[in-house]
C-alpha cells in the first residue's frame, strides 16, 4: 500500500480514534475531549497536507479496499479513492475543523455539554471524511448519513431548547427525504451497471452502454441527496431552522463542509452528470434558481445566523450552477473559496453573538469599535462574498460567471448576475447594521479571546487570499489541478468581470445608502416593498406551505391509517372473536334441559342424515 | 459420539426451568441467578458455535439425529446452518439481555422466570429442528407461555391482549399443522426430516394450494400484513422481558419459518406467490410506519415500527434472490436485537415515569442521559442510520428487492422517510425540550426525580448494543456465514 | 289371502294401539294400550313362527315391564292425576320430524323391496334351535344378560332402596 | 405368554361378585371394598396386559386381538383410576359403595365384551350391560337431584340410541341375513350399498355416536357430567367413550368397510358439528365439569377426523388418542374432584387463584388442559396430529385445517380456566387445600403417562401401528 | 297378494316412527320409557319377520330379539327405578320439569 494511501486511511480514523476518547471522558474530563479532538483533527490536517501534496505532485487515482459486505452477487467493499478532488477536500475539511475547534474552546467555554460538543464534532469529520474519500457508492452514503447524523447532534446539542431539538429533527428528516432518492438512485445505478463503485460506475455510463433516459433517470435521483444535503429548493428549509446549533457547528458543518456535501457528490460523479446533458439542465437551473431565491429572502431576515444561512443556499446554488453548465472546476473552486469565507463570516458572527447575546442584528450596531478584529475580517469576508476584486469570492465566483456564459445560457447568467447584486446588497446591509453605526447603550459588548480571534484572523487571510490559486492572472492552478484533462477553462473575460463587479459594487453602495448613511430609512424602504417585503421575509411561506401538508395531509393520512388499522383489521379479528362466543350462547340457549328437546335433536339428525342420504 | 452442543444449547433453559422448580419463591435472587446463568450459558455457546461453525463446508453442521418416532417419520433431529447460528446468537443475545431487564420482577418471580425460561427453550429448539414435527413442537412451545408471561405481568389491558396474541399464533400454527401434513404425505417419502422432505418432488398444484398455507400460517407470527393485529396490543401489554423476546425473536421465528419450510420446500409454490407477498410487505412497511407515525403510547409506536422492519425481512424473502435473502436474515438478526432494545428502553423509562405516552413526558435526556444515548442509538438503527446493523441488512434487502420488484421497492424505500420522522419525533419529544412529566390523574406536571440507568440495566442495553454496532460495523463475517446457507435456497428458487 | 288379512288386521291393530299409547292423554291409558300393542306384537310372532319368543314377550314385557310400569304409575299418582300428559310444545315439531323418517325409511325400504323373496321358505319351530344357541356359540352374551339383569337391579335398588338412617 | 381370549373377562365377573360378596359380609365396609377392587384391578391389569394375542372362540363371535387388547387396558386403567379417586370423593352413602364398585365392574366388563365381539347379538348385549350400568351409576347418588335426573336423561336419550342402532342392526340383519361382523363385511362387499344397507348405515352411525358424544347424539354430555358423581363422569367421558371408539372402528372401520363412501363423508360432517359444537358451547359455561362436559364433545370430534383417515392410519392414531385422552381427562377430573372435596364447589369462579393456593394442583389441571388443547410436548399434541395426519392423508386438508382452527377455539376456554387460576385473584383468602393422598397418586401417574406419551411416545405408537396394521391389512 | 318381508319392515317402520313421536310428545316420564318399548318392539319385528324369511331358520333374528327384549327390560326396571327416586324427592314425574341442569 502506497504511503499516501496508508496516510489517506489514517486521515478519518484519527477523528475516529478521537471521538471514541472523547465520548467516554466527556462527563468527567470534558478537557481531555476537547484535547484528544483538537490533536485528532490537528493530525488529521497535517496528514491531509502531506496528501495534497502528494497529490499535486503527482496527480493520479490512489485505491485500495477491504471488503465489508457479501451478498449474493453483491460486494460491497470500504474502499477509498484519493485523488487531486479527495485531496484538496481533505485539506478543506480538516484545515475548517481545525479552525472551528480551536474556537469553539472559546465559544463553548463553560457549557455543560463542552465534552459532548467536542466529541460530535470528532464524529463528524471523521464521518465528512470518509464520504470524500469513499470509492464507492455504500460508503458515500455511509459517510453521508453518518455527517447527516452529526449535523442532526449538533443542530440539537442544546436539546433543552424545544427550538433545537425541533430544527435538529426537521433537519434530518428534510435531509431523508433527499437521501430517499438518493438511495433509489443507487439502487438503480447498481441494478443497471452491476456495480457500486465509482470508477466502474462512471466507465460504464460514459462509455454509453445506457439509454440517456436512463442516466438522466439516475442523474437526478443521485441529485435528489444534493438537493437535501445541500439545502437546494425545495429541501432548503432546514438549513436556516439548523442555526438552532451552537453557531461553530454552523461555521462547520452548515456552511463550509457538510452543506457542501452534495456539491461535491455531483463533482465526485461528474462523469456520469456530465453523459446526460438533460440532467446537468436541471442542476443548473435549479442551481441558479436557489442562488436568486435565497438571496432573495436573505434580503429581509433579521437574524444574523439565517441571513448567512440563506446566503449559503445562495452559494450553494451558486456551486450547482457551475456543476450544471459545465464548470466543474469553476463549482469546486468556489466550493473552496466559500468553506474559507463563509466559516469566517459564521465565526465572526458567532463571536458577535457571543459578545451581545442576540442574534437579531438590529439590536447590534457600533460593533466595529468595540470589537475590531471581528469587524475588519468579517468586512473581509464580506467583500468576499460579495465578489470585490481581489478577495477570493471575485475569482471564483468570475468563474462561474464565466461558465455560465459559455455555456450559452443567458437566462442562467443573468439570474446569476442578479444574484450578484442581491448578495452585495444583503451583505453589506448586514455588515453596516450590525458593525456600523451607534453602538446601543445598554451594550456591553467586547472582544472575545484569543482563542477565537486567531482563527478569525487565520481565515480572514485565507478569505482574502485563496482566490489567488484560481485566478486566471496567476495560472489557475486549482483549476488544471482538479481538472487536467477539461477543454475549457475559462479565461480573464473582461466582460463578465465588469459586469459583475459592477452589480456587486451597486448591491453594496445600494446597501449603504440605506443602512449605513441612513439616505433612505430603512423603514421607507420596507414600507416601499409593501407585500414584497412580507413575502420574502416570511420565505415565501414555504415552511408555511410544508407545514400545511404536513399537518393536513400526512397526519391525516397516518391517524387514517391507524383508525383503519384498528377498526377494520383489528376489528375483522375481534369481530370472530365476538362471534364465536355469541354463536356459543345461542347454541347454549338451545340447550333446555329437557330430554325432549334432546330427543328431538337426535330424531331430527336422523332425518337429516337419511334425507342427505338419499338426496 | 460427538457433544451435542445444539441439545445442550436449548437444555441449559429446560434445566434452569426445572431448577427453579425447586427452589423456593422467596428467593428470588437465587432464582434470577440461576435463570441468567443459564441463558448466559446459552448466549455462550451460540457464540462458540458462531465462530466453530466451518463457513468453508456451509450446510447443515452440529447434527445430531436419532430416531425418535418411527411411525410417522419422525427424527429427532437437530442441526444448525449459517441462518439458524445467527438467529441461535441472536436468541441468546435477547434472552440474556431480557434476564437482565427483569432483574426488577418482585411479583411471583419463580412463576415469571420458569416460563421466560420455557419460552427460550422452545424458541432455541424451533431455530435448530431439522425434523418438521420436531420444528412444529418447540414453535408452539415457544408462542403458549406469552399467556401468561403477558396475563400476569402484564399492563393495561393484559388479559385481553394476552388472549388475543396466543388464539391468533395459535391459529396461524393451525395452519402450519395443515401445512406440514400436507408436506408428508405429498412427498410421499414418509418422513418429517427436512432433508428429506427438501429432496421431494411436489405436484406444481400442490404447491401452489400449500404455499399459502403454511406463508400465513407462519406469516401471521411474522406479522405480515393483514394478519399483525395482534402484535401492537401484545406487545404494548407485556412485561418488558417478554416484548424483547417476543418481538426480538417469535417474530424472527415466523420469518424463520417462511423461509425454511414453504419457500424452501415448495418453490415454484413461491414463485407463484411471492410477488403477492411482495406486495403486502410494501403495506407492512408503509402502512406500519405510517401508523406507527399516529401512535401516542410508546410501545404501540415500537409495535407497529416492529410491523413496518418485518415488512422489510418479507420483502427480501420475496425477492427470490440471494442478496434479498442474505439481506433478509440480516434483517431478522439486527431487527431482533433493535426492538429487544427498544422494548427494554421502554420498560426502563417506564419503570421510572410510569407512563408510556409521549406526550406525558420530556426533556428526560437530562436526567437520564445513558438511557437517552441508548434510545438515540436504537432508533437510529431503525432508521437504518450506517454503522448499525440496520443499515447493511435494509440495504442488501432493498438492493436484492429492487432487482426483483423494482417499482415496490421504490415504495418501500419511502418507509425510511417515514421512520426517521416517527423515531425522531419520538426521541424529540421524549428526551428533548422542557423537562416535564404530566400526571395523568392529576392533570399536573412535576420535574423529573429519577435516576439513569443502573448497573444491570446498562450491562443488558449494552450487550445488545455491542452486536448492534457489530453487525453495523463490519457485517462482513455476518453476511458470509448467511451466504452459505441462502445461496442453496436462491438456486432453488432460481432466483437472479 | 288369510296371511294377508291376517296381517293386516293385526299390523292395523298394532298401529291403532301405539298410536294411542302415544297419544291418550291418561298415562294409566297409555300403559294399558301398550299392554295391548305389546300383545298384538307377540301374535305377530306367532304369525311369523316365533312361538318361543311370543311367550317370552308375554311374559316379560308384559308381565313384568308394564305391570311394574303400572306400578310406578301407581305410586306417583299424586301428580299424574293431572289429565295434560302431552307435551304440546313439542307436537308439531315431533310430528313432522317423525313423519319425515317414515318417509324417508319407507323410500329406502321400497326401493330394496324388489330384491326381496316373495314368500318365506318353509318354517321349522326354532325353539330348540334357540336353546342350542343360547348354550352354544352365545352363551356369552347368555351369560352377559345375567349381568345385566344383576346390574339393573343393584342399581334400581341402590337408587330407591330406603336409606334407614335418611328416615330417622 | 398368551392367556385365553376370556380371562380378563372372567376375572372380572370374579371381582364383581368378590366386591358384593365383601360388600355384603363386611357390612358395606368402605375400605376393604376398595381395597378389593384396587387390588382387583392391578391385577385385572397384569391379565389385560399379558392377553395379548390372537384368538377366536365360540365360532369367530368373540376374538382377542390387538384392538381389544388395547382397548380393554384403556378400559382397565380407566376404572383402576375412576375407583382410586371414587374411593375418598365419593359423596354417596358408605352402604352403598360396594354397588358402586360393582356397578363399575359391570360396566367395565361390558365394555370388554364390547370391543371383543365381532357379532352383533353379543355387541348388542356387551353394549346394553355397560350402558345400564353406567344409567345407574350416572344416578346413584340419590340424595342428589341433579344426579338422578343426570342419570334418567342418561337412559332416554341412551335407549333412544339404542332403539337407533338396533333398528339399523336389525336392517343389517334384513339384507345380510347374518350377525357376524365377518360375513357382514363379504355380504357387504358382494352385494354393495344397496338403499336398506346405505339407511342401516345412518342408523347405526347415530347409535355409535351415542357413546362417542356425537353430534346430535351429544346432547345428554354435558348434563351428565354435572350431575353424575365427578368420578362417574371421569369414566364416562375416557372409558366409555374409548370403548364406543372400539366399537366404531369394529362395525364401521371394518364391517361396513365397503360402505365407506357413504359413511366417511356424514362422519366428517359429523366430526365437523361435533368439534364446532362442543368448543362453541363450552366457551360460555361456569361450571367446570359442564365446561369439560363439552371439552371432551370436541375431543370426540377431533377423534372423529381421524376416524375417516385411512382404516389403519386412522385406527391407530385413533387408539393412540384414546389412551392420551384416558390419561388426560382422568387427570382433569381428579383436579375436578380434588377442588370440589375442598370447597364444595364446581364453579370455575371458584378456581381464582388456585395457583397461589395449590400452585401443583393448578399446575397439574394446566397440563391437563394444555393436553386437550394439543399442546406440545404433552400428549394431546402428539395424539392430535396424529389424527390430523390420518385425515390429512386421505387428502381431508379442509376437514384439519377446520379441526386445527377448533383447537384454537378450544384453546380459548381453556385459557380462560387458566386465567382464573393463574391471573385473577382470589376471591377468598387462599387457604391451602387438602387433597386425599388417592387423589393425588392418580394425578401424580396421569400427568406422568401425559407427559411420557407426549415425549416418547415411540413404542407404544409402533405397538399400536403394528396392531391396526393387522386388522385392516392392506387398507 | 302376498304378504313380503317388506311388508312387515314397513309395519316395523311405522312402530318405529310413532315410538319416536312419542318419546319426543310424552310429557310423562314413564311416558317416554313406554315410548321406547313401542321403538324396540319394531326393532323386534324386523327381526323376527327377517328371520321368517332366512333360509337358515331364523335363529340368529330370534335370538337377537330374545336379547333385546331382556335388555330392554332391563333399561325400564332401571329407569323407572330413577323416575320413582325422583318422584320422592321432588314430586316431579314430567320429564320437561327435570331441567335443573340446563345450557
Amino acid at each position: 500500500m502506497p504511503e499516501q494511501v496508508l496516510a489517506a486511511v489514517l486521515i478519518p480514523l484519527f477523528p475516529l480514534a478521537a471521538f471514541v476518547l472523547a465520548i467516554a471522558v466527556s462527563r468527567r474530563r470534558s478537557v481531555l475531549s476537547a484535547a484528544a479532538s483538537i490533536a485528532g483533527i490537528g493530525a488529521a490536517f497535517l496528514l491531509s497536507l502531506w496528501v495534497l501534496r502528494g497529490q499535486v505532485l503527482s496527480p493520479g487515482p490512489l485505491q485500495a479496499d477491504i471488503p465489508w459486505l457479501a451478498a449474493g452477487s453483491i460486494r460491497i467493499s470500504m474502499g477509498i479513492l484519493v485523488d487531486p478532488l479527495s485531496s484538496l477536500m481533505l485539506v478543506i475539511i480538516t484545515a475548517v475543523s481545525l479552525l472551528v475547534q480551536v474556537y469553539s474552546l472559546g465559544y463553548m467555554k463553560g457549557d455543560l455539554g463542552f465534552g459532548r460538543f467536542f466529541s460530535y464534532l470528532s464524529l463528524f469529520s471523521f464521518s465528512m471524511l470518509t464520504l470524500v474519500l469513499a470509492d464507492n457508492f455504500i460508503l458515500l452514503y455511509m459517510g453521508w448519513e453518518l455527517v447527516g447524523l452529526c449535523s442532526y447532534l449538533l443542530i440539537g446539542f442544546w436539546y433543552q431548547k424545544p427550538e433545537a431539538a425541533s430544527a435538529a429533527k426537521k433537519a434530518f428528516v428534510v435531509n431523508r427525504v433527499g437521501d430517499f432518492g438518493f438511495l433509489i438512485g443507487i439502487l438503480v445505478l447498481s441494478i443497471l451497471s452491476g456495480t457500486l463503485s465509482y470508477g466502474e460506475a462512471t466507465r460504464f455510463i460514459a462509455g454509453g452502454s445506457l439509454a440517456p433516459g436512463q442516466v438522466t433517470l439516475i442523474a437526478l435521483l443521485l441529485f435528489c441527496g444534493a438537493i437535501g444535503k445541500s439545502g437546494q429548493f425545495p429541501l432548503h428549509v432546514w438549513l436556516p431552522d439548523a442555526m438552532e446549533g451552537p453557531t461553530p457547528v454552523s461555521a462547520l458543518i452548515h456552511s463550509a463542509t457538510m452543506v457542501a456535501a452534495g456539491v461535491f457528490m455531483v463533482a465526485r460523479l461528474y462523469g456520469i452528470f456530465m453523459t446526460s446533458a438533460d440532467a446537468l439542465r436541471v442542476i443548473a437551473s435549479l442551481g441558479a434558481f436557489t442562488a436568486v431565491f435565497a438571496a432573495l429572502i436573505a434580503l429581509a431576515q433579521d437574524d444574523i445566523k439565517r441571513i448567512l444561512a440563506y446566503s449559503t443556499i445562495s452559494q450553494l446554488g451558486y456551486m450547482m450552477l457551475a456543476l450544471g453548465v459545465g464548470g466543474y472546476a469553476a463549482g469546486m473552486f468556489h466550493l473552496t473559496t466559500h468553506a474559507a469565507f463563509k466559516t469566517l463570516l459564521f465565526l465572526g458572527a458567532g463571536s458577535v453573538i457571543h459578545a451581545v447575546g442576540t442574534n437579531d442584528i438590529w439590536k447590534m450596531g457600533g460593533l466595529g469599535r468595540r470589537m475590531p478584529v471581528t469587524a475588519i475580517t468579517f468586512f473581509i469576508a464580506v467583500l468576499a462574498i460579495a465578489g470585490i476584486f481581489p478577495v477570493s469570492g471575485f475569482w471564483s465566483k468570475d468563474e462561474i460567471l464565466q461558465a455560465a456564459r459559455a455555456s450559452g445560457h443567458l437566462e442562467l447568467y443573468i439570474v446569476a448576475l442578479v444574484t450578484v447584486f442581491l448578495t452585495g446588497f444583503y451583505m453589506a446591509r448586514l455588515f453596516f447594521v450590525a458593525f456600523a453605526g451607534e453602538p446601543r447603550a445598554e451594550s456591553h459588548a467586547h472582544e472575545s479571546p484569543v482563542v477565537m480571534t486567531v482563527p478569525l484572523v487565520i481565515l480572514g487571510v485565507l478569505a482574502a487570499g485563496l482566490g489567488l490559486i484560481g485566478s486566471p492572472l496567476l495560472g489557475q492552478d486549482i483549476q488544471r489541478f482538479l481538472a487536467p484533462v477539461e477543454e475549457h477553462i475559462g479565461g480573464l473575460n473582461i466582460a463578465v468581470l465588469v459586469q459583475s463587479s459592477a452589480l456587486a459594487v451597486v448591491g453594496i453602495l445600494a446597501a449603504v445608502m440605506v443602512y449605513g448613511l441612513r439616505i433612505v430609512q430603512p423603514e421607507t424602504l420596507r414600507r416601499a416593498a409593501g407585500p414584497v417585503y412580507v413575502v420574502l421575509k416570511h420565505k415565501f411561506f414555504i415552511d408555511e406551505l410544508y407545514m400545511a401538508l404536513v399537518r393536513g395531509l400526512f397526519f391525516t393520512t397516518t391517524a387514517g391509517i391507524a383508525w383503519f388499522d384498528r377498526h377494520v383489521v383489528d376489528g375483522v379479528v375481534n369481530f370472530v372473536g365476538a362471534a364465536s362466543k355469541w354463536g356459543g350462547d345461542v347454541v347454549r340457549r338451545g340447550v333446555t334441559g329437557k330430554v325432549q328437546s334432546y330427543a328431538l335433536v337426535v330424531v331430527w339428525g336422523l332425518a337429516a342424515a337419511l334425507l342427505v342420504i338419499f338426496l | 459420539m460427538t457433544f451435542p452442543l445444539l441439545t445442550t444449547m436449548y437444555g441449559l433453559p429446560l434445566l434452569a426451568v426445572l431448577v427453579i422448580f425447586f427452589v423456593p419463591e422467596r428467593r428470588a435472587l437465587a432464582i434470577k441467578i440461576v435463570s441468567l446463568t443459564a441463558s448466559a450459558a446459552a448466549l455462550g455457546l451460540a457464540v462458540w458455535l458462531f465462530f466453530a461453525y466451518d463457513r468453508g463446508v456451509g450446510g447443515l453442521q452440529f447434527v445430531e439425529r436419532v430416531p425418535w418416532l418411527g411411525v410417522l417419520g419422525v427424527n429427532y433431529f437437530v442441526g444448525a446452518n449459517g441462518v439458524n447460528v445467527m438467529l441461535l446468537l441472536l436468541t441468546g443475545v435477547i434472552i440474556t439481555a431480557g434476564v437482565l431487564a427483569s432483574w426488577d420482577v418482585t411479583y411471583r418471580p419463580k412463576e415469571f422466570f420458569i416460563l421466560l425460561l420455557t419460552l427460550t427453550t422452545g424458541v432455541f429448539g424451533v431455530f435448530m429442528a431439522y425434523n418438521l414435527f420436531l420444528f412444529f413442537l418447540f414453535y408452539e412451545v415457544s408462542v403458549l407461555p406469552m399467556y401468561l408471561l403477558i396475563g400476569i405481568w402484564g399492563t393495561g389491558k393484559k388479559e385481553y391482549a394476552a388472549m388475543k396474541l396466543t388464539l391468533y399464533l395459535m391459529a396461524g400454527s393451525a395452519l402450519i399443522l395443515a401445512g406440514l401434513l400436507g408436506l408428508y404425505f405429498a412427498s410421499g417419502k414418509g418422513s418429517f426430516d427436512f432433508d428429506i422432505l427438501s429432496t421431494a418432488a411436489y405436484d406444481p398444484l400442490f404447491q401452489r394450494v400449500f404455499f399459502p398455507i403454511l406463508f400465513v400460517g407462519f406469516g401471521t407470527l411474522a406479522a405480515l400484513w393483514p394478519f399483525h393485529t395482534w402484535s401492537p396490543d401484545g406487545h404494548s401489554s407485556a412485561p418488558t422481558a417478554v416484548s424483547m423476546l417476543h418481538a426480538g425473536v417469535l417474530m424472527k421465528l415466523g420469518a424463520y419459518g417462511c423461509l425454511l419450510v414453504p419457500i424452501t420446500l415448495l418453490p415454484g409454490g413461491a414463485r407463484f406467490w411471492l410477488p403477492s407477498v411482495a406486495f403486502l410487505s410494501v403495506i407492512n412497511i408503509v402502512y406500519g410506519s405510517l401508523s406507527a407515525v399516529a401512535q401516542r403510547d410508546l410501545k404501540y409506536i415500537v409495535a407497529y415500527s416492529s410491523v413496518s422492519h418485518m415488512g422489510i425481512v418479507m420483502l427480501g424473502l420475496a425477492s427470490m434472490n440471494e442478496i434479498a435473502l442474505n439481506g433478509a436474515v440480516l434483517q431478522m438478526f439486527s431487527h431482533g436485537i433493535m426492538t429487544g432494545l427498544f422494548f427494554g428502553l421502554v420498560g426502563m423509562i417506564y419503570g421510572r415515569s410510569h407512563t408510556r405516552m409521549v406526550n406525558e413526558q420530556g426533556g428526560l435526556a437530562a436526567r437520564t442521559p445513558a438511557l437517552a444515548a441508548f434510545f438515540v442509538l436504537t432508533g437510529l438503527t431503525s432508521l437504518g442510520l450506517p454503522g448499525l446493523s440496520g443499515f447493511p441488512a435494509e440495504l442488501s434487502v432493498f438492493l436484492g428487492a429492487f432487482r426483483a420488484y423494482p417499482v415496490v421497492t421504490v415504495i418501500c424505500v419511502t418507509g425510511i422517510v417515514f421512520t426517521a420522522f416517527y423515531v425522531l419525533r419520538v426521541v424529540q419529544r421524549l428526551f428533548f425540550g422542557r423537562q416535564f412529566l404530566a400526571h395523568p390523574a392529576s392533570a399536573q406536571s412535576t420535574t423529573l426525580g429519577f435516576g439513569d440507568a443502573n448497573r444491570i440495566e446498562l450491562t443488558a442495553l449494552s450487550l445488545l448494543m455491542l452486536f448492534i454496532l457489530a453487525v453495523g460495523l463490519y457485517p462482513l463475517p455476518f453476511t458470509t456465514l448467511i451466504g452459505t446457507a441462502v445461496a442453496p435456497i436462491a438456486a432453488k428458487l432460481g432466483g437472479m | 289371502m288369510a296371511d294377508a288379512v291376517l296381517f293386516y288386521a293385526l299390523g292395523g291393530l298394532l298401529l291403532v294401539s301405539a298410536a294411542l299409547v302415544v297419544t291418550v292423554k291418561n298415562i294409566f291409558h297409555a300403559a294399558l294400550y301398550l299392554a295391548l300393542a305389546l300383545f298384538v306384537v307377540a301374535a305377530i310372532y306367532v304369525t311369523l313362527g316365533a312361538y318361543f319368543l311370543a311367550a317370552i314377550q308375554v311374559l316379560v314385557y308384559i308381565g313384568a315391564v308394564v305391570v311394574l310400569a303400572i306400578f310406578v304409575i301407581n305410586l306417583t299418582r299424586t301428580v299424574t292425576g293431572a289429565p295434560v300428559t302431552l307435551s304440546r310444545r313439542w307436537v308439531i315439531p315431533a310430528a313432522l320430524v317423525s313423519a319425515l323418517t317414515a318417509c324417508l325409511i319407507a323410500v329406502a325400504l321400497l326401493k330394496a323391496a324388489d330384491s326381496s323373496p316373495a314368500s318365506p321358505p318353509a318354517t321349522a319351530d326354532a325353539t330348540a334351535a334357540i336353546g342350542r344357541g343360547l348354550l352354544g356359540q352365545w352363551v356369552l352374551p347368555f351369560e352377559l344378560v345375567s349381568v345385566l339383569l344383576l346390574s339393573s337391579l343393584i342399581a334400581s335398588i341402590a337408587i330407591v332402596g330406603k336409606d334407614r338412617e335418611e328416615e330417622r | 405368554m398368551s392367556l385365553a381370549p376370556w380371562s380378563l373377562e372372567l376375572a372380572t365377573t370374579t371381582l364383581m361378585v368378590v366386591v358384593l360378596v365383601v360388600d355384603v359380609l363386611a357390612r358395606h365396609g368402605k375400605k376393604l371394598i376398595w381395597g378389593c377392587y384396587l387390588v382387583g384391578t392391578v391385577a385385572l391389569l397384569a391379565i389385560a396386559f399379558f392377553s395379548r394375542g390372537q384368538a377366536e372362540i365360540l365360532g369367530g363371535t368373540y376374538v382377542a386381538d390387538g384392538l381389544s387388547w388395547i382397548a380393554k387396558i384403556i378400559i382397565v386403567i380407566g376404572a383402576g383410576l375412576t375407583g382410586a379417586i371414587s374411593m375418598s370423593a365419593l359423596s354417596i352413602r358408605e352402604k352403598y359403595h360396594g354397588a358402586y364398585a360393582a356397578l363399575l365392574l359391570a360396566a367395565s366388563l361390558g365394555m370388554m365384551v364390547l370391543v371383543s365381539s365381532k357379532e352383533l347379538i353379543t355387541l348388542f348385549v356387551g353394549l346394553e350391560t355397560s350402558s345400564v350400568s353406567l344409567y345407574g351409576l350416572a344416578a346413584i347418588s340419590k340424595r342428589d337431584d341433579l344426579s338422578l335426573e343426570a342419570g334418567i336423561k342418561y337412559l332416554v336419550i341412551g335407549a333412544l340410541s339404542s332403539g337407533l342402532l338396533l333398528y339399523g342392526l336389525s336392517i343389517v340383519y334384513v339384507s345380510t341375513g347374518t350377525t357376524s361382523l365377518d360375513a357382514i363385511r363379504g355380504a357387504v362387499s358382494a352385494r354393495g350399498r344397496g338403499p336398506l344397507l346405505t339407511a342401516s348405515v345412518v342408523f347405526v352411525l347415530l347409535g355409535v355416536g351415542f357413546k362417542l358424544s356425537m353430534v346430535p347424539l351429544h346432547v345428554w354430555t354435558p348434563d351428565v357430567y354435572q350431575g353424575a358423581p365427578t368420578p362417574v363422569s371421569a369414566f364416562i367421558s375416557v372409558v366409555s367413550k374409548s370403548a364406543g371408539f372400539v366399537f366404531a372402528l369394529r362395525l364401521l372401520s371394518f364391517a361396513f368397510a365397503d360402505l365407506r363412501l357413504v359413511w366417511e363423508p356424514l362422519l366428517a360432517a359429523a366430526a365437523v358439528l361435533t368439534m364446532t359444537v362442543g368448543n362453541l358451547v363450552a366457551i360460555p359455561q361456569k361450571n367446570v365439569k359442564r365446561l369439560l362436559a363439552y371439552s371432551s364433545i370436541s375431543q370426540a370430534g377431533y377423534i372423529l377426523v381421524g376416524f375417516v383417515g385411512s382404516p389403519a392410519f386412522g385406527a391407530s392414531a385413533v387408539m393412540f388418542y384414546l389412551l392420551v385422552y384416558t390419561l388426560t381427562n382422568v387427570a382433569a377430573f381428579s383436579v375436578v374432584i380434588a377442588f370440589s372435596q375442598a370447597t364444595g364447589s364446581d364453579q370455575l369462579d371458584d378456581y381464582a387463584g388456585l395457583a397461589r393456593r395449590e400452585p401443583l394442583l393448578a399446575l397439574a389441571f394446566v397440563f391437563a388442559l394444555l393436553s386437550l388443547a394439543g399442546i406440545p410436548p404433552l400428549g394431546g399434541f402428539v395424539g392430535k396430529f396424529y389424527l390430523f395426519a390420518a385425515a390429512m392423508q386421505k387428502g381431508y386438508l379442509w376437514l384439519v385445517i377446520v379441526a386445527a382452527l377448533n383447537s384454537i377455539l378450544s384453546l380459548y376456554y381453556y385459557l380462560l380456566v387458566l386465567r382464573r387460576m393463574y391471573i385473577t385473584d382470589p376471591a377468598v383468602p387462599a387457604v391451602p387445600m387438602k387433597t386425599a393422598f388417592p387423589v393425588r397418586a392418580v394425578l401424580l401417574i396421569t400427568t406422568v403417562g401425559i407427559f411420557w406419551l407426549g415425549i416418547l411416545p415411540g413404542p407404544v405408537m409402533n405397538v399400536i401401528s403394528e396392531i391396526s396394521a393387522r386388522i385392516f391389512p392392506n387398507m | 297378494m302376498t304378504i313380503t318381508l317388506t311388508h312387515y319392515l314397513i309395519l316395523g317402520a311405522a312402530l318405529f316412527c310413532l315410538g319416536i313421536y312419542g318419546a319426543i310428545t310424552r310429557k310423562n316420564a314413564i311416558g317416554i320409557l313406554m315410548s321406547l318399548e313401542l321403538v324396540f318392539n319394531a326393532v323386534n319385528i324386523n327381526l323376527v319377520a327377517a328371520a321368517r324369511w332366512q333360509p337358515d331358520g331364523g335363529l340368529r333374528g330370534q335370538l337377537f330379539a330374545l336379547f333385546v327384549i331382556a335388555a330392554a327390560a332391563a333399561e325400564s326396571v332401571l329407569g323407572l327405578a330413577i323416575i320413582l327416586a325422583i318422584y320422592r324427592r321432588r314430586v316431579v314425574v314430567n320429564a320437561d320439569e327435570m331441567d335443573l341442569m340446563k345450557n
